[in-house]
């Protein structure tokens, strides 16, 4: 049920005029958009572009205030998700609508009707989800789940509704290669059948290879449509900022002394279902970027922790910065001796919502002469945030803007600003680049390089693995709770890594793994 | 062996109230809305109950009518909490205060008037019975209604989907509003629920327990039902666990002084909060069934964009 | 048409200073028709509940008297209730401030002069009141114990206690065995503040803690720490910030100034112990706190606010026998406005025109 | 009641004013309900010529102070402060304001303008004891009880004498709910003390909860306060009940005349401040003939409840035989009389 080029068919989805206006800011701009019957749309922006506000206006989540949405033909009033659901829309949502105490299977079943979820559901949930090679226990809590696990949830979750229109708003950032290639057959498969899908990614090559259609939004409107099979990445970029990308420059590595050394750790979890790490073994040096690949939920959270001071450890020389052991220190104490860490959530953990740029700084800065008798120094973070938002070239109305108020990409491009701004001798970055629109995330990844080449240790745990291969000297890959021994970049291949990622070679040697 | 029965009875009568208040705002809190105005709610349950009784003579008309009442002050606490968003710590209590003043006002005829209460079952054969007979059939009524509430309460939130959906939205109203469910509109209907509960504790002491009306006659029930669901780390088995240690601790302690026990009775009449205290350490080390249970969102806001 | 709230980019200023003077217009309105319906004048009513009390010098003292220990204790509680710290146990901490600093009055009797005296009550009133709040801190961060209830159970405790002493071992043995201690020597009594009223020095203590807490939340390290433990505690813990010691330095705050209240009642306006100290101040500063949204300044002026509701509640008895039922209604009523009017501070209301409906 | 006619000289007078501060709401049906009962039968007996005002739920801490003050202010010429608790304040409030009389209900401490009044309510509790100890089988009375205070004290012992002055068998236990008003409570401590074998209830406490539950339980009961007999119409054998209105309308009419001066009053049985109430009619012929024959003793001067021999029930003799308690000794009683159960507290 393709469409056939002479017969334009019946748009399932129709836009008119969409306008939603957040206070401060027009998010949606008069938007038009069709989508056909059984066609793979993209949307494309850069962070902040209006994306996710269009998506939740179809979904029914987001009243817009003007502008009219038809469906197969009729104009409808989507007042509720609820609504949208019985008119056959699904959607996967860029922030997880999940509910962390509940199971996987209550998860599933809250988002379904009261006759689809039947005792039959986590015999479902199992089918489907290895069907699309997504394994999931039912019967798991969501709280005990990494990140990407959580967005197989949602992703089952929409494709046990069988949806005429399937939204997906940044599903990818978090899967594997291979888990990837697995969803874009299932994503052509139902396409096939003659479900429409909007689909939502900075990865451009995605994109290209996927979808047979792509709009374009700048700032709240749309700037253009194209047909991205026959698109550049680059020409598609150009598209989206209305330039051209910065190329990184990468320099060979001058690797110097062992800055962050981490020896034998093994680590209990706090969690029943969380994984335990066993004997990891680690150096960074001053000088190099060293990566860890892995699906997540593999010991990334819990080694994170263990790093960062946010779970303090028994034993002092686990951990060892410049030399000094750490591992009983709290994070704050962590910092004081060289620290910096981004962490993958952004909002919420590396900065306060609620709280201004300003009084973000000081969340990580506090104790770097921000702070006199007690007393902050409030002018001096002023001047920092500024600072960072100047030379990072933040959008932001000023320091004194709540962190809430800033589109993903920006915030993150100020957490790193402020982490790097500390000149830290050792860096910890996790998924550094999560959602961050490609502008962005080739500032952020040039950072990185950056600081390396000033002679800081930088750890990245990322789940891309192009990233990764981008910007790192050494590769490691966590697996159950096991790290591998680091390899030079040169000396692997994205293919490799994927399988050691995907668990095929999950058990190291123990005697090994530690690598100079 | 027939003083064990009786202290059974007593203590489980001892409870009721607390039980049937404590459960309501159970349920008001899984939404994730914080209401702190319980002991005024039950006051003005128990003043409706008792005036309807009183005019009717039906005291189960009165217990429906404190049901109603309890649900009607509950409303106003809904309007400004859920809809006009304040602060629901504050409108809590200042709803106690209100619900204080209400009863005393609407009540003032009513203080030295007589009603035919509901009284213990009394089933020929089978309440004056053995123990087993006094234990199973030896009850108010209301006590009855108390633990079907509390199964109810169990089914619903254990076995039902729109349970399952009140979990949700006290765990993460954003998710479940994003997913379709209408939160606000279900955190009403708990609140309601939760009124009407604690208006049926009121009215249990209005017109089963101690058929009477004076002013302020719950003397603090309601601060002790809103730290029992605290206590029973929002599981209803433990709200009744806790509203019955609570009421046998202090049929206890007036045990011990009738029997002489020398101790100034100030200090007996610690025991049973001293008790919970000690009871709740004890459950609190637990900290994974208290994440797991606590409502995520409890006393925060919620707007729909 | 609907109208909708609409979430502000900021908290409006403006509507911070204007929501107050709304919420009293609108309880003047509700006001007029409740006492219209009892059949009292309006004019003459209102004028009893908010001029009557504070017409005169004295009765401004009254306002002020009545208005420091709730200033006090709701600030001491706010820093708790910014770090999601929730004491709800003041009054029980207030009661062993009161029978510490009065344990010492009592002790001290003629003994000991003044400028030693009233230091070492007040110092001793603030530690009971911590020793107090540090069961509630102790029990949360050794056994994860929520505060809540064991702070609300204290309450009593602390009453049991206080009524064990006073009918017990500190009956005043000239009393005839009324629970009551012997009166506190002069040197055990704060000194006046201003002539020809009750108030008294304590409410100089009660000012300071406010500027203390001012400087506190809006300027130290630690104040700031708390801030962010109270809004995203993920956050605190990826900055390494203690949630442990937020948990003491919120109860600890909370306790101390509860625990000085319960001082200054003792050697200010009532002059022995008595079987209850308080009017239930430790209750009411819960709403004193949020009132004043948990800004020192705001509870400052929340604290004359919840003052004045009370002395107008007396005055309205006495001037126009309106029994305190009704009262208890009136002031339910204004504080309901003042918290429903606050939804304009953060959100704005805005007419939306209706989209087109489906067919 | 009108037993004082209106005086001749009449003469359009500006009414007397009159204050009622009360500890508790009106409607607790307790206390404070028996004191608001009688200033409205004092308006009405001295009609047109007082006007009265009350501040009711007033704590006794330091607003106390304030309201007795705001009520001086405010033009009253006479108050009466009903709680113990306001003895000091109303003291304080009295010396700036020696225009006004005042009168403090169960404290000790007089001045120029505070005179103090109380009733003998142990006069009544004896009585209520002969009852009881004539109509107990198991020879167990239960009384629940506030806090211990020496009114309360006596008023234990006054009833167990009565008791044991007509059943030497009999014994009284006590519970203390540490709260006047309590109803639930109340009704805990009395259902206790029938499962610990009492057959015949009283309670020193503000609610009817006690009666009630008496009722319920099918035991005997003595009301306070007032006649509860419609809350326990099978199980009130009698009731001690407060009667201020007569009191009051005379210490009105005194100010109004100009004759009021400060006093120490302690009325009782024969100043009709204190009334038996009604009888249950289960209550046998001789049992009420013996009650009114203590009652006329009492009355006349002839029988006081503390006569000796009395021993506490530690054994140690507190009055030889034939000596009556003074007064003073009787408002700080701090022990139990012989056949109470359990040590009192605050016992020294
Ligand atoms: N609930 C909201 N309240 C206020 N402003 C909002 C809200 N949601 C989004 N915005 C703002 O609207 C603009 C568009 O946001 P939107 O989330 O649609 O961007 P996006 O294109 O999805 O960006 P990204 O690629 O980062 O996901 C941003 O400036 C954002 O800050
Ligand atoms: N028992 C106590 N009494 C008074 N203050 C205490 C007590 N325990 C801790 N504190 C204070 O609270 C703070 C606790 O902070 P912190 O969270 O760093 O403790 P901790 O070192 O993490 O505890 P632990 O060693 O158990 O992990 C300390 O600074 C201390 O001043
Ligand atoms: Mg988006
Ligand atoms: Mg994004």
């Amino acid at each position: 049920m393709s469409a056939a080029p002479d017969v334009l068919p019946r748009p399932r989805l129709a836009l008119r005029g969409i306008t939603k206006a957040w206070p401060g800011i027009l998010a949606n701009d008069r938007i038009d958009l069709d989508v056909l019957p059984g066609e793979i749309h993209a949307v494309l922006g850069e962070n902040g572009a209006g994306k996710s506000t269009l998506m939740k206006i179809i979904y029914g989540i987001v009243k817009p205030d003007a502008g009219t949405v038809q469906w197969e033909g009729q104009p409808v009033r989507l007042a509720s998700p609820a609504e949208a659901r019985r008119l056959g829309l699904g959607m996967v949502f860029q922030h997880f609508s999940l509910f962390e105490t509940l199971s996987v299977a209550e998860n599933v079943a809250l988002a379904l009707d009261a006759a689809q979820a039947g005792p039959g559901l986590p015999a479902r949930i199992r089918s489907v989800s290895e069907r699309y090679g997504l394994a999931l226990d039912p019967s798991r809590r969501v709280h005990t789940m990494s990140v990407g696990e959580r967005q197989r949830v949602e992703i089952v979750r929409c494709l046990l509704q069988v949806p005429r229109l399937l939204i997906l708003d940044e599903p990818t950032s978090v899967l594997t290669p291979q888990a990837i290639e697995r969803l874009f057959d299932t994503l052509r498969q139902l396409a096939g059948e003659g479900c429409s899908i909007l689909y939502i990614s900075h990865k451009l090559d995605e994109i290209r290879a996927l979808c047979q259609r792509a709009t374009v939004l700048r700032a709240g409107r749309v700037t253009g449509e194209c047909d991205p099979r026959r698109e550049t990445t680059a020409s598609l970029a150009r598209m989206m900022i209305g330039g051209d990308l910065p190329h990184p420059r990468h320099r060979a590595a001058a690797a110097g002394a062992a800055a962050l050394v981490v020896d034998s750790l093994d680590l209990r979890a706090d969690d029943p279902f969380g994984t335990a790490l066993r004997s990891i073994s680690l150096t960074v040096r001053a000088g190099e970027v060293v990566g860890i690949a892995g699906v997540s939920g593999n010991g990334q959270a819990e080694l994170l922790a263990a790093l960062s001071g946010e779970r303090r450890l028994a034993r002092r020389d686990a951990i060892t910065i410049c030399g000094m052991p750490v591992g009983h220190l709290n994070a704050a104490q962590r910092r004081a001796r060289g620290l910096a860490y981004v962490p993958e959530d952004r909002l919420g953990r590396g900065a306060v919502p609620e709280m201004s740029l300003t009084e973000n700084v000081l969340l990580t800065s506090r104790h770097q002469g921000l702070v006199s008798h007690g007393l902050v120094r409030a002018g001096a973070a002023r001047e920092r945030a500024a600072r960072t938002i100047a030379s990072w070239d933040v959008k932001a109305s000023g320091p004194e803007a709540a962190a809430r108020s800033l589109s993903g990409g920006n915030l993150q491009k100020f957490i790193v600003g402020r982490e790097i701004g500390q000149a830290p001798k050792v860096l910890i970055a996790a998924q550094p680049t999560w959602g961050v629109d490609i502008g962005a995330s080739a500032q952020i990844r040039q950072a990185l390089i950056d600081l390396r080449d000033a002679g800081a240790a930088v750890l990245v745990v990322s789940e891309e693995l192009d990233e990764l291969i981008e910007i790192c000297d050494r590769l490691a890959v966590i697996a159950q709770g096991r790290l591998s021994p680091a390899r030079a970049v040169g000396d692997t291949d994205a293919e490799e890594i994927g399988l050691l990622m995907a668990g095929a070679a999950a058990s190291f040697d123990r005697g090994t793994a530690f690598v100079r | 062996m027939d003083s064990f029965a009786q202290l059974v009875i007593l203590t489980l009568a001892a409870g009721t109230p607390l039980v049937f208040a404590a459960l309501g705002e159970l349920v008001v809190e899984k939404s994730g809305v914080l209401n702190l105005g319980v002991e005024g709610m039950m006051l003005t349950g128990a003043v409706a109950s008792f005036i309807v009784t009183a005019r009717t003579h039906s005291p189960w008309l009165g217990v429906g009518a404190g049901a109603v009442a309890g649900a009607a002050l509950s409303l106003v606490f809904a309007v400004i909490a859920l809809t006009l968003l304040a602060n629901q710590v504050a409108t809590g209590l200042a709803l106690s205060l209100f619900g204080v003043g209400l009863s005393a006002f609407v009540g003032r005829g009513y203080v030295s008037v007589v009603i035919d209460g509901i009284k213990p079952l009394s089933i020929p054969g089978l309440s004056d019975a053995a123990i087993v007979g006094r234990l199973l059939f030896g009850h108010n009524p209301m006590v009855y209604l108390s633990l079907a509430l509390f199964v109810a309460v169990q089914w619903f939130m254990q076995r039902t989907r729109a349970g399952l959906v009140l979990r949700a939205v006290g765990e993460s109203p954003e998710s479940a509003h994003a997913i379709g469910h209408r939160v606000v509109a279900l955190r009403y209907a708990a609140v309601l629920f939760g009124g009407a509960c604690a208006g049926v504790g009121g009215a249990y002491l209005a017109v089963a327990y101690t058929p009477s009306w004076s002013e302020g006659m719950t003397a603090g029930r309601g601060w002790i039902a809103l730290a029992l669901v605290v206590f029973a780390t929002w599981k209803p088995r433990r709200v009744l666990a806790g509203a019955y240690l609570f009421g046998g601790l202090t049929l206890a302690q007036f045990q011990a002084q009738a029997a002489g026990v020398a101790i100034p009775s100030q200090l007996l009449a610690m025991l049973p909060y001293v008790a919970t205290i000690v009871v709740l350490a004890v459950i609190s080390r637990d900290a994974t069934t208290i994440r797991l249970n606590a409502p995520a969102s409890l006393g925060k806001p919620f707007h729909p964009d | 048409m609907r109208i909708t709230l609409e979430a502000r980019p900021e908290p409006s200023r403006a509507a911070m200073l204007l929501t107050p003077l709304l919420a009293a217009i609108a309880t003047l309105v509700v006001g007029f028709v409740i006492f219209e319906a009892f059949g009292k004048d309006p004019v003459a009513a209102l004028h009893a509940f908010f001029v009557q009390p504070v017409a005169t010098r004295y009765g401004v003292g009254e306002l002020l008297l009545k208005a420091g220990p709730l200033m006090l204790i709701a600030t001491g509680l706010a820093i708790g209730y910014r770090a999601n710290v929730w004491n709800i146990g003041a009054e029980g901490q207030l009661t062993l401030g009161a029978i510490a600093g009065g344990g010492l009055a009592l002790a001290a009797g003629d003994a000991v002069p003044a400028t030693l005296l009233l230091p070492a009550m007040i110092v001793a009133g603030a530690l009971s009141g911590m020793a107090w709040a540090a069961i509630a801190a102790w029990l949360r961060t050794r056994f994860g114990a929520n505060e809540i209830l064991t702070s609300l159970m204290l309450v009593y405790v602390a009453n049991f206690l206080l009524s064990w002493l006073v009918h017990g071992p500190w009956r005043d043995p000239e009393g005839y065995n009324f629970p009551q201690s012997k009166l506190f020597a002069d040197a055990a009594l704060l000194p006046s503040l201003l002539s020809g009223t009750r108030l008294n020095a304590g409410f100089l203590v009660a000012l300071a803690a406010v500027a203390t807490a001012w400087v506190f939340v809006r300027r130290s390290v630690w104040g700031f720490e708390m801030r962010v433990a109270g809004l995203a505690p993920a956050a605190a813990a990826y900055a390494g910030i203690s949630s442990k010691r937020n948990v003491w330095l919120g109860m600890l705050a909370g306790g101390a100034c509860a625990g000085i209240a319960g001082v200054n009642e003792a050697a200010g306006p009532i002059g022995q112990l008595l079987p209850s100290m308080s009017p239930g101040y430790g209750f009411a500063a819960i709403i004193v706190a949020f009132v004043g949204r948990l800004h020192p300044l705001g509870i400052a002026f929340a604290s004359l606010l919840m003052s004045l509701l009370y002395l107008g509640g007396e005055s309205a008895q006495v001037n126009l026998a309106l029994p305190s039922a009704v009262t208890g209604l009136f002031q339910g009523t204004l504080l309901f406005f003042l918290l429903a009017a606050d939804v304009l501070v953060n959100y704005r209301l805005r007419v939306q025109r209706g989209l087109p409906a489906a067919p | 009641a009108l037993a004082f006619a209106l005086p001749a000289a009449a003469q359009p007078k500006e009414p007397l004013k009159i204050g009622f501060v009360y500890v508790s709401p009106i409607g607790d049906a307790g206390w404070t309900h028996q004191h608001d009962i009688a200033r409205l039968a004092m308006e009405k007996n001295l009609a047109g010529k007082v006007t009265t005002r009350y501040v009711e739920n007033v704590p006794e801490g330091a607003d106390a102070e304030r309201v007795i003050r705001d009520l001086a202010q405010s033009g009253c010429k006479l108050i009466f402060t009903t709680s113990f608790g306001y003895m000091n304040p109303t003291l304080k409030v009295a010396r700036e304001f020696p225009g006004v009389d005042f009168e403090h209900a169960t404290g000790y401490k007089t001045a120029k303008n505070v005179g103090t009044y109380n009733a003998r309510f142990y006069e009544g509790r004896y009585l209520a004891g002969i009852v009881a100890g004539r109509m107990t089988r198991t020879n167990v009375a239960g009384y629940v009880a506030a806090f211990p205070i020496p009114e309360v004290v006596m008023g234990i012992n006054a009833f167990t004498r009565g008791m044991r002055s007509v059943n030497p068998k009999a014994v009284v236990k006590v519970v203390w709910v540490n709260s006047w008003f309590d109803p639930g409570r109340e009704s805990e401590a009395a259902n206790t003390l029938v499962a610990q074998g009492a057959d015949v209830l009283t309670h020193h406490t503000d609610s009817t909860a006690v009666v009630q539950a008496a009722e319920a339980k099918h035991v005997w009961a003595v009301a306070y306060h007032s006649d509860m007999s419609k809350y326990g119409p099978d199980a009130q054998i009698t009731a001690v009940t407060h009667v201020w209105d007569k009191y009051y309308t005379r210490v009105a009419q005194s100010v109004l005349d100009g004759t009021w001066k400060p006093d120490h009053v302690w009325g009782g049985i024969k100043d009709g401040m204190i009334r038996m109430g009604p009888f249950g009619k289960m209550v046998p012929q001789d049992v009420r003939d013996l009650e009114k024959k203590a009652e006329a003793e009492i009355a006349a001067g002839k029988l006081n409840p503390f006569t000796g021999p009395m021993k506490d029930n530690q054994g140690k003799l507190r009055l030889s035989a034939g000596q009556t308690i003074t007064d003073e000794a009787l408002s700080k009683m701090d022990y139990y009389v012989e056949g109470v159960e359990g040590t009192l507290p605050s016992s020294k």
